[in-house]
């Protein structure tokens, strides 16, 4: 199965690209398609313990059992609106 | 009424696009670019967001908001791309018929902005650039 | 900042005011004229003011507040004369380096305001007027 | 000894003048001001519990000795800000 995988902020530096569509076995979890991630860009595995991530716009655990087509984002914490 | 935008945001259009005749209050809060963050220097921010993720959390906040407080209209509009100091990167205007409501959603909206919509920014400053969040 | 006018009110006049390089934080609150109060049809409203007590209490107001609160700057402008329904009677906007005395100090002024601010109003319907307060 | 006396709102509708210039006896208070204006506008009297007093534009009790050239506030219970 693919999913789109969209990546923000440090994370997307880290990649060096802000959106990758990959093929996963069947019942791969969130976490499955993280280690994708870790094993090619180790530095990611470094914040590893502050990702955020989320499939099709919700917020998801790494259990999360992934489905065709789904958009999985890969964010470090928000900090959005004012750093007051 | 929820909106991510790179163009400049106007607290008098977020107030005006809020306010009914029923409305007494509105209350508005608006986040600044400040000259100074955790001590360093700030040349400039850049604001990015997961747009479509952005505007679900902040539909999310507003039912929160609907299910908590009598309020009339709330407008939460953030800025993103590169924004220089004192201008506004994020606008919240909450009218109601009364002032506590209006006052109460308005601080809930930002707390809650702050926790779970996807917006980051990057500082940039004299000596580099950082982005925000990660443990600093 | 602190002002009684008859002219139209500005929030972002007040916001602009207020907003220092150093400041992260604007919380404003806007009082406007209700369509209805007390269940009677608002036709307009006249707002009458001691101009010089109002002024100095206002000054009271905000020294209780830099008492209490780290914040930058705070505009109070409350009009005069007559309002039609949704123009503002009045607009708070408080700056501060973080949000959280900045929404606070405004919550603060408003209900300061409304009670040690010699400012009343009378309620012109179209069945007749009536003073506010007098145990109405 | 002579005091200015402002009047407000519905203080200044039932006197029908904003402002008057009285004359006192000596060591008079805020309190023998007040019974002045109850003896000619008994209507006044009849918000007395709710009107504030003014002695040069500070909240008083009725118990202030007023001075030559004090300005007096009387008023009812403000009501400015916003309905809301």
């Amino acid at each position: 199965m693919r999913v789109t995988v969209k990546l923000f902020a440090a994370a997307r530096a880290i990649v060096g690209q802000g959106e990758v569509s990959i093929e996963l076995k069947e019942g791969s979890t969130v976490g499955d398609l993280m280690e994708h991630f870790f094993t090619r860009h180790p530095e990611l595995k470094g914040i590893a313990g502050s990702l955020l991530l989320a499939v099709n716009r919700e917020f998801a655990e790494r259990s999360v059992n992934l489905q065709e087509g789904d958009e999985v984002g890969v964010m470090p914490p928000v900090s959005g609106g004012t750093d007051a | 009424m929820l909106r991510i935008t790179e163009n400049p945001l106007s607290a008098e259009g977020a107030i005006s696009a809020v306010t009914k005749r029923t409305c007494g209050a509105v209350a508005t809060f608006i986040g600044v670019v400040r000259e100074f963050s955790r001590g360093r220097q700030v040349s400039y921010l850049e604001y990015e967001a997961y747009p479509e993720m952005a505007i679900a959390k902040m539909r999310q906040i507003e039912e929160e908001i609907r299910n908590k407080w009598e309020i009339e209209q709330i407008a939460i509009h953030h800025r993103v791309g590169r924004l220089g100091i004192s201008e506004a990167s994020v606008v919240i205007a909450v009218s109601a018929a009364h002032r506590q409501p209006a006052l109460e959603a308005c601080t809930y909206a930002i707390e809650r902005l702050k926790q779970i919509v996807p917006i980051w920014k990057k500082e940039v400053s004299p000596d580099g650039s950082y982005w925000v969040g990660m443990g600093s």
